[in-house]
């Protein structure tokens, strides 16, 4: 502190004449002030549709606060005493009373529901809404497919004010599906006005305008920039927001952030360091909260489909060979969940992300690397996403380190964000370091993206095993029948199976943080991992 | 000769200071020249010439640092003077010329402007007026059509008609005495020609003192009433014209005479004069410094130069001069 | 021999003269030695990482502290130099050929030449260069060769137009037509008489962009552009240690951007020096 | 429609031609240089844009000039700056390619070798050339040896042992101490330079040697050196002179005959002493009469007025001196004199007769 | 004067050319696929090749060539894939942020630069001088990114006496009514002095930043060309002439002197467009820099074209401004003309 404080002497005079006084704010701003919430993040949203084509993470936000959806979950509170919504748990948004069968979902609108222009919700908006996001294509279509919501037939307006979704299989995520962020109700009217032929879903209008009526409409959205809420005063589907006026910034400097909020001007600070993290926590001025990512582990790849990762002895020699504790201290300040060292086995439980049984052990890498005949190592690329540098490259370096010293020497690969998903639908990369989180918060819906057969995209390692594939199934009709035990060994099962053959490592589940101020309250996590504005108030 | 002399120039001595060491550019300087007459300064390059005119005129390099001497311009030495005193007489009382008059003027200002700048400081005449001024200026130096070429720029002119506007410049104001450094160095002869009679008409116009540097020994034959003869910094000879010519006492002056092609009937005639000038920061130069050239060299010379008053008939700085 | 004898005599009377040129000289000797030794004689592996010692300010056992995993400071700021002066030095190396001879080139034979070698500098000058380098290393990939080859198409224009102004005023210089007089071609007058002449100015010009090619780099890997890690490279080192600034961590940035900025600033201070030197008007 | 084959003027000219073949023959010389307003790619670009064939104006530098240069003589070419002396000289050196007109050297005509291709051309030491600024025109990066080595090398193949001897002669012969051979051009003198400048042309011994006023930036005391050591080079060497002045006492001293040129034209030409002692054309009694002479104070002087003409696209009927030329009459504005020859020169103006008569 | 300005701009359609064929070869070699972008996580190749396909990613780069230039002849820059925006609508929308912030960096430099290039010249070889030489070449040393950070981290976070880097105003400022663009002068055309003061707050360590990094080179020419002129024969005219030596070095050295600094303002504003890019991304300046900056990592062809185009008109605006301002005050270049 004292050579702050010389420096703050040294820079006083040198710079006295240069600047005005501190800022203060005059009543009027002070006023303001207190309604006004500032967040600052790095970076905005790119279109304001989440229908929209590569709508990207801060979109969804302005998605969720925009627009309602017929359902919602319910709040929990996690054992560190972070309010979270509660995965198990629905409740009303735009419907006010579902019934679900066998067969269907029918769901009874509220009928005092409007749009932000001010035209009653109807059941024909919502059908509008659910048909456009399983016709356009990309990322809607696909995680509506999640839920098995594939087809404009299955939903059907039964009247106004009754809207109802026929199923065509039986899918245990069909009802958390639609209380995801994408089957947002859209004011059809609105936006058939803005339709076009090429255009039949008005995509280009709703890039930048917010057809919905959520509890915030955009006010301004200026991309790269900023984006300027107001709250809808006549929100339905909930309780009014304390917050008549939110101000989100990009601040693209890490440092900048952490001093915003440092210095009181900015309220919520997203996307810092970890280290920022911890040290704010432990100042104490500001309150940090942090809640493990659901479904989401930060993970090293290994391609089984390039040699010498085809062999499982040189797969668990990695395992092996990772510094695991390193990269939770030096590279996570501590601030995530450890997934290694768990007592040697088998699952313990159907919970996911849970820990593994490697540790790091040279000794062992070394004896696995010379049992697959490769005892003096081989060269290969471990490559990692730029736009996740923060974390990726520490994390890199370590382990980059820590292979060499069982022989393997590995070159680190910075691929620029634009890239990465261009890599990954290669599937070239014989070493990655990446993160995957899904939004259903369910281990068979983790295991189906990143370990099937089917060899999606997230399937990162192009782990193909017939038996693998036969649990994942299992466990997904398991849980789409309700059968408990059923579910129960199969979930275990595959995670048991994931472990054995390691063809990704999990290093750890992170967290998603956020320093507030203290006056600021109401915060809650979602699956999401982005702000709902709705619950925040300000002392 | 018995004229009262414009300016008086007394003991001048100048040094330079270089990074390899002091050169002493100018000593014991002196020298007259009275009303309405032109004396001419000759010497070869690096005689220091022109450093006896800047010296005068206060215009000498940083690098340059007057030791000794005055310069009496009326009743003001002008080495004593104030900084601004001295630039009030430049370009009233005293005014100078320079050689590649196309240089010496501003290239990016109008030449009626700069005639102007020195008519509004320098003439009384008022900012509105000048510019009209500046036009009859250019008409009394023989630049025709004068309207029209006041608003032209120097790079817009030839090198004799900037050497006009250079010579308006500088008797705008009517000077009392005019310093020319080597007006027509670079010029044709027959444009050197037309310009020195001009010189020469103004100067006796307005009854102006001239002092005149050149190397061309004939021109200032032609020109000059007296001849001042420079060598290596020190004057070594001060006479009149025809004086000179016809009895040169210092040895250094017969020859520059004996070397000029005008005077010899061949090439074979023609004088050369040994050895080259001495390297004026040597710590041991001479008192003569022409004494390690010399032909006529005796013991005395290794004493200090016979002294030379300011306004003498006929000067020799020499022990053993020619008679 | 005399020529350099008089070029040395000359060199150590410009130093002595002026002490600022003098400094520089003896921070460039001290880059050269760092660049050349600096690997055998720091104190701790660059490499290795210490997560029990990480961020640790400046201390008896770490001279500029360490970073985030732990690794010396001091070490890979010492280490980073041969990279950094490397990719100075290559890259104005190349650009001198490409854009030296270029430049002459045109200024000498004029015509066709120049108007071709005076549009490509022109195309290039009108982008912005520092997104022209960006757009290169992004479009080539981010590899030490690839930042070389970008700092030197960048600063191309800067060569070809001193060099063409240079060997376009000697052009019709006496010593040039008294060559033609003495049966030289004008290819050979190009490479034996014009460009001794203009070599000096660009060697000038080399190390005034030396400088320069550095903070490309550091803007590059600012913008994640830069080397691969974990090579030691003083922009990507400030640019990493920007973000602990602000929590106090000042000597993770502070000793590369010193490192850096000395560096920088001995070679603009060199070129001004050298521009000094190289003119024989300024010789006695 | 090039002048060459214009047999009239040709004939004027050579009225009567030398007994003896001339080491250089110059017939019907021209040189033009295109301008226009504007220099660069913005006037190309402009002309093209017009379309067309543009017509540039051009310069006239040298217009029609023929004369010769006998074995061993000296020939004076003086006239004002921008009169064409400097071009002249350029087309004679072969350092530029004349618009028209014959270079004729020892009977070869040189004219028909590009200037490019001269350069290995084996005449090409015949005619060598001593530089105005001898500072300017030694590569400052060259020493002394290195700049006098250049023409052994090239155009006499010399290497070694033989070059060195022959350098130092040549240094030797110019009066230039061996010790400064090793000096850089910056290091020496302003006569030193010179003679360094002079050495370098002589040492391969040509025919004709041009000289482009060698002395004018030298001191008097250094001028009669260096133009002795000339004259004393002629006799050893067997050297003809080009020499270039503009100062009419040193020409009067040196040159057998003497050139006058004026606007791109020889005006005047004839030995030296007669040409002086009487001009016969108005542009050289100006000259002689504006040059300062130690004797006289010039009373009754001629006094140029004026400026010259522009020598863009002159006008073909118009003497180049009207206007300026206190003589002139109406026909000088009709009709361009004609070289004529009289007695021992040839005069270009319609008054010569009269001038001579008085 | 009409005419030279055309002129001027036929001259410069080559190098435009030559930058619209360099960016697309350059855009065109970037890694990452756009159609993979768009078409979003999970999709199948074969969607990828149809959004391959309507994007006309298909077609062999000469046609993609010249349906690009089709494209820009009408005017269109193309939609940015990231924002989802048209391009020039975005660029129009931040030229002015970053126009604003760069000739204020440029102003900022010359108030500081011109003066001690004068000081240093008029001084040579002194203490002065070497100090000006140090500080000057200090500025252009630092990493221009480094140099923004360390004014934030001092003199907002330790002294607090700048606004928060939040881009051009703070947030409870509303920007004035555009008329050019720039808020300083918008603000002062509306009589808005509060406005003007928050966005001249916002402005100054940006400014600076940029500033601090062009000082060496004006610095340096100022020096270089005033030492030149100071010993010129006209300016040797002008003190025997006894003018006054306000008008010898005012009217005499310092418009002479000028001449060749405000040739260099060409490169140096060059150089502080690139040095941009950086100072926007610390100060989150919402200008075209760091929009291209993302565009670029983003491998968004749209964006960097479209910038770098503006750039290039922007470049060819400046030195055409710079040449009307040299012919202003030299009529040799008028001449020329």
């Amino acid at each position: 502190m004292k050579r702050r404080d010389v420096l703050k002497s040294m820079t006083a005079l040198a710079a006295g004449s240069m600047f005005p006084a501190p800022a203060i704010w005059s009543e009027a701003k002070a006023q303001a002030r207190n309604e006004t919430l500032l967040l600052v993040s790095e970076s905005g949203p790119n279109n304001l549709d989440i229908h929209g084509v590569g709508t990207n993470r801060p979109g969804y936000e302005v998605a969720w606060n925009c627009y309602d959806r017929l359902i919602s979950h319910g709040t929990k509170t996690l054992e560190n005493g972070v309010a979270s919504y509660d995965r198990d748990k629905y409740t009303p948004e735009l419907a006010e009373d579902w019934t679900v069968t066998d067969t269907a979902a029918t769901f009874k609108l509220r009928k005092d529901a409007t749009f932000h222009d001010g035209a009653p919700v109807t059941a024909k908006d919502v059908k509008w809404s659910f048909d456009r996001a399983v016709t356009v294509g990309g990322f809607p279509t696909f995680q509506m497919k999640a839920g098995s919501l594939e087809k404009p037939e299955q939903f059907v307006v039964v009247d106004d004010h009754t809207f109802r979704v026929d199923f065509i299989r039986k899918d245990k995520l069909t009802i958390p599906d639609i209380a995801v962020i994408v089957p947002s109700i859209f004011n059809s009217e609105l936006m058939k006005k803005h339709a076009t032929e090429k255009d039949p879903w008005a995509m280009d209008y709703a890039k930048a305008n917010t057809a919905g009526g959520g509890a915030y409409k955009v006010a301004k959205w200026t991309p790269g920039t900023e984006v300027i809420y107001e709250r809808n005063e006549t929100w339905k589907g909930g309780p009014l927001p304390k917050i008549k006026r939110i101000v989100w910034r990009m601040v693209p400097s890490a440092g900048n952030r952490r001093a915003l909020i440092e210095r009181g001007d900015a309220d919520i600070s997203f996307d810092l360091p970890n280290k920022d993290f911890v040290e704010l926590n432990q100042a104490g001025k500001v309150a940090v909260v942090s809640s493990p990512i659901g479904n989401g582990i930060q993970y090293i790849g290994m391609n089984v489909t390039k040699p010498p990762f085809d062999k499982l002895e040189v797969r668990q020699a990695v395992a092996y060979a990772i510094p695991y504790q390193k990269i939770m201290d030096a590279v996570m300040f501590g601030l995530a969940k450890p997934m290694f060292g768990a007592p040697q086995g088998a699952a313990l439980s159907t919970a996911w992300p849970q820990p593994h049984g490697y540790v790091t052990d040279l000794a062992k890498a070394k004896a696995l690397l010379a049992k697959a005949g490769l005892p003096n190592g081989f060269e290969t690329t471990l490559s990692f996403d730029l736009g996740f540098a923060a974390v990726n490259e520490p994390l890199c370096v370590l382990v980059q380190e820590s292979l060499a010293q069982i022989g393997i020497k590995a070159t680190i690969n910075k691929v620029p964000g634009s890239s990465w998903r261009a890599e990954m639908t290669k599937k070239e990369m014989p070493l990655i370091s990446n993160f995957f989180s899904g939004w259903l918060d369910y281990p068979e819906y983790f295991f189906f993206w990143c370990y099937h057969g089917q060899n999606s995209l997230f399937n990162t390692m192009s782990y193909q095993n017939k038996e693998m594939d036969a649990l994942i199934d299992a466990a997904r009709k398991a849980a789409a029948e309700g059968d408990t035990a059923a579910y129960d060994k199969d979930v275990k099962g595959f995670v048991g199976k994931a472990f054995a053959d390691v063809p990704r490592v999990p290093l750890f589940q992170p967290y998603l943080n956020a320093a507030m101020q203290k006056n600021v309250s109401g915060y809650r996590y979602w699956f999401h991992r982005q702000l709902d504005y709705r619950t925040l108030s300000k002392a | 000769m018995t004229a009262v002399p414009a300016l008086v120039v007394e003991d001048l001595a100048v040094e330079f200071r270089t990074r390899s060491g002091t050169v002493r550019a100018l000593e014991r300087v002196s020298f007259a020249v009275p009303k309405g007459e032109t004396l001419a300064i000759v010497g070869e390059s690096g005689s220091g010439k022109s450093v006896t005119a800047y010296a005068v005129m206060g215009i000498l390099d940083p690098a340059g640092r007057i030791t000794s001497g005055r310069a009496m311009l009326g009743g003001l030495d002008l080495l004593a003077a104030s900084a601004d005193q001295v630039a009030a007489v430049r370009g009233r009382e005293i005014a100078m010329i320079f050689q590649n008059p196309r240089t010496a003027l501003n290239p990016i200002r109008t030449v009626g402007q700069q005639i102007a700048d020195v008519l509004i400081r320098h003439a009384n005449v008022p900012r509105r007026e000048a510019p009209g001024r500046a036009v009859e200026l250019l008409r009394d130096v023989g630049i025709t059509d004068p309207a029209r070429r006041a608003k032209a720029y120097p790079f817009e002119m030839s090198g004799g008609m900037c050497q006009r506007v250079m010579i308006a410049i500088a008797l705008a104001a009517k000077p009392s005495v005019l310093i020319a450094d080597e007006p027509t160095t670079g010029l044709d002869v027959t444009t050197q020609a037309v310009i020195m009679d001009l010189i020469g008409d103004l100067a006796r116009d307005i009854g102006m003192a001239t002092i005149f540097i050149t190397h061309d020994l004939a021109l200032a034959a032609q020109r000059a009433d007296r001849i001042v003869v420079m060598h290596a910094g020190h004057v070594v000879e001060n006479a009149t014209t025809a004086e000179l010519f016809a009895r040169p006492r210092h040895p250094y002056t017969a020859e520059l005479i004996a070397a000029t092609p005008d005077a010899a009937a061949s090439l074979a005639a023609l004088a050369s004069i040994p050895g080259s000038l001495p390297d004026l920061r040597r710590l041991d130069l001479p008192p003569c410094r022409y004494a390690e050239r010399c032909p006529r060299r005796l013991g005395d010379c290794d004493a200090a130069l016979p002294a030379a008053p300011a306004i003498p008939e006929h000067v020799v700085a020499c022990w053993n001069p020619l008679s | 021999m005399t020529a350099l004898v008089a070029t040395m005599r000359h060199a150590r009377y410009v130093v002595s003269e002026n002490p600022v040129t003098g400094l520089s000289f003896g921070l460039f000797l001290l880059i050269v030695l760092a660049a050349l030794f600096g690997p055998f004689l720091v104190p701790h592996d660059p490499l290795a990482s210490n997560t029990t010692m990480a961020l640790q300010p400046p201390s008896a056992q770490f001279w500029f502290g360490t970073d985030q995993l732990g690794r010396d400071i001091f070490s890979r700021v010492v280490v980073a130099t041969r990279l950094d002066f490397g990719i100075a030095v290559a890259s104005v190396v190349l650009v001198f050929c490409m854009g030296g001879l270029a430049g002459v080139a045109a200024g000498f034979f004029g015509g066709w030449t120049d108007r071709i070698v005076g549009r490509i500098a022109d195309t290039i000058m009108a982008f912005p260069l520092f997104v022209l380098a960006m757009g290169i290393v992004a479009a080539l990939g981010n590899t030490v060769q690839n930042i070389v080859i970008a700092t030197a198409i960048v600063n191309f224009p800067l060569y070809a137009r001193v060099a063409r102004a240079e060997a376009n005023v000697r052009r019709e210089a006496g010593f040039v037509e008294a060559a033609r007089l003495s049966g030289n071609g004008e290819w050979r007058i190009l490479v034996f008489q014009i460009l001794p002449n203009v070599i000096p100015i660009l060697v000038v010009q080399m190390s005034l962009t030396m400088g320069y090619a550095i903070l490309n780099a550091a803007g590059l890997s600012f913008i994640g552009l830069g080397v691969r890690p974990p090579t030691p490279e003083w922009g990507i080192m400030v640019a990493e240690g920007a973000a602990f600034i602000v929590s106090g961590e000042w000597w993770i940035a502070f000793f590369p951007g010193l490192a850096l900025m000395i560096a920088v600033f001995c070679f603009n201070l060199l070129g001004d020096g050298l521009r000094d030197i190289v003119d024989p008007r300024r010789r006695t | 429609m090039t002048a060459t084959l214009d047999p009239t003027t040709a004939a004027t000219v050579h009225a009567a031609p030398p007994a003896e073949t001339p080491l250089l023959d110059v017939a019907e010389l021209r040189k033009r240089f295109p301008v226009s307003g504007t220099i660069g790619p913005l006037g190309r670009l402009r002309r093209r844009m017009k379309g067309g064939p543009v017509h540039l104006p051009h310069v006239h530098a040298v217009d029609d000039v023929s004369f010769t240069i006998g074995k061993g003589e000296t020939v004076g070419l003086v006239g004002e700056s921008g009169c064409g002396k400097s071009t002249l000289v350029r087309v004679l050196t072969r350092l530029l390619d004349p618009s028209g007109g014959i270079v004729r050297l020892g009977g070869r005509e040189l004219s028909l070798t590009p200037a490019k291709r001269f350069a290995k051309d084996p005449d090409r030491g015949r005619i060598q050339m001593v530089f105005q600024d001898a500072g300017e025109s030694i590569n400052p990066r060259f020493t002394a040896f290195a700049a006098i080595a250049d023409p052994l090398r090239r155009l006499r193949g010399l290497r070694g042992a033989a070059l060195t001897a022959r350098v130092e002669r040549a240094a030797d012969q110019c009066g230039l101490p061996r010790a400064l051979l090793t000096r850089f051009p910056h290091q020496l003198s302003g006569g030193q330079r010179a003679r360094v400048g002079i050495a370098r042309a002589v040492a391969v011994e040509p025919d004709l040697l041009v000289l482009d006023e060698p002395t004018a930036a030298l001191d008097v005391s250094v001028q009669v050196v260096i133009l002795q050591l000339l004259e004393r080079l002629k006799a050893e060497l067997g050297m003809s002179y080009l020499f270039v002045s503009h100062d009419l006492g040193v020409v009067r001293l040196i040159c057998d005959r003497v050139l006058v040129m004026y606007l791109g034209r020889i005006v005047e030409q004839g030995p030296a002493r007669a040409v002086f002692a009487n001009p016969l054309h108005p542009y050289t009694r100006a000259l002689v009469d504006a040059a300062p002479s130690l004797h006289d104070r010039g009373a009754g002087r001629i006094r140029l007025q004026g400026e010259p003409r522009s020598p863009i696209d002159p006008d073909p009927n118009v003497c180049r001196f009207y206007g300026r030329c206190p003589k002139g009459t109406d026909r000088c504005r009709t009709e361009m004199p004609a070289l004529r020859r009289f007695g021992v020169r040839d005069v270009a103006c319609h008054f010569a007769e009269e001038t001579a008569a008085r | 004067m009409p005419t030279l300005i055309l002129k001027r701009l036929v001259m410069t359609i080559p190098s435009l050319i030559g930058v619209v064929i360099v960016t697309f070869l350059l855009t065109r070699a970037l890694p990452g696929d756009p159609a993979a972008y768009f078409a979003g996580p999970a999709a199948s190749t074969e969607a990828i090749e149809q959004i391959r396909k309507s994007l006309g990613l298909d077609q062999p780069l000469p046609v993609q060539f010249v349906d690009y230039v089709q494209a820009l002849v009408r005017g269109d820059l193309g939609t940015s894939l990231t924002t989802g925006q048209p391009v020039a609508a975005e660029i129009a929308a931040r030229l002015p942020a970053s126009a604003e912030l760069t000739l204020l960096g440029l102003l900022v430099s010359m108030a500081i630069a011109v003066p001690l290039g004068i000081l240093a010249a008029t001084r040579p070889g002194s203490m002065i001088d070497h100090a000006c030489r140090i500080v000057t070449t200090a500025g252009v040393s630092l990493p221009v990114f480094f140099t923004g950070l360390i004014l934030v981290y001092v003199f907002y976070y330790l002294l607090g006496w700048a606004p928060a880097p939040l881009g051009r105003l703070g947030i409870f400022d509303s920007p004035p009514p555009t008329i050019t663009g720039f808020y300083l002068i918008d603000s002062l055309l509306a009589g808005d002095g509060t406005t003007f003061m928050a966005s001249l707050k916002q402005l100054a360590l940006p400014a600076l930043t940029l500033g601090i990094f062009a000082l060496a080179p004006i610095a340096r020419m100022t020096r270089a060309s005033m030492l030149a002129v100071l010993s010129s024969d006209f300016v040797r005219t002008a003190r025997a002439c006894g003018l006054a030596s306000y008008t010898v070095v005012v009217t005499y050295a310092f418009r002479n002197a000028m001449l060749p600094v405000i040739t260099t303002l060409g490169m140096v504003f060059s150089f502080l467009l690139g040095a941009n890019v950086l100072v926007e991304k610390v100060f989150a300046w919402p200008g075209i820099g760091s929009f291209a900056v993302e565009a670029l990592i983003a491998s968004d062809f749209a964006p960097v074209q479209g910038f770098v185009l503006t750039m290039a008109v922007l470049y060819v605006a400046l030195n055409l401004a710079i040449d009307l301002l040299y012919g202003l005050i030299d009529p040799r270049a008028r001449m020329d003309a």
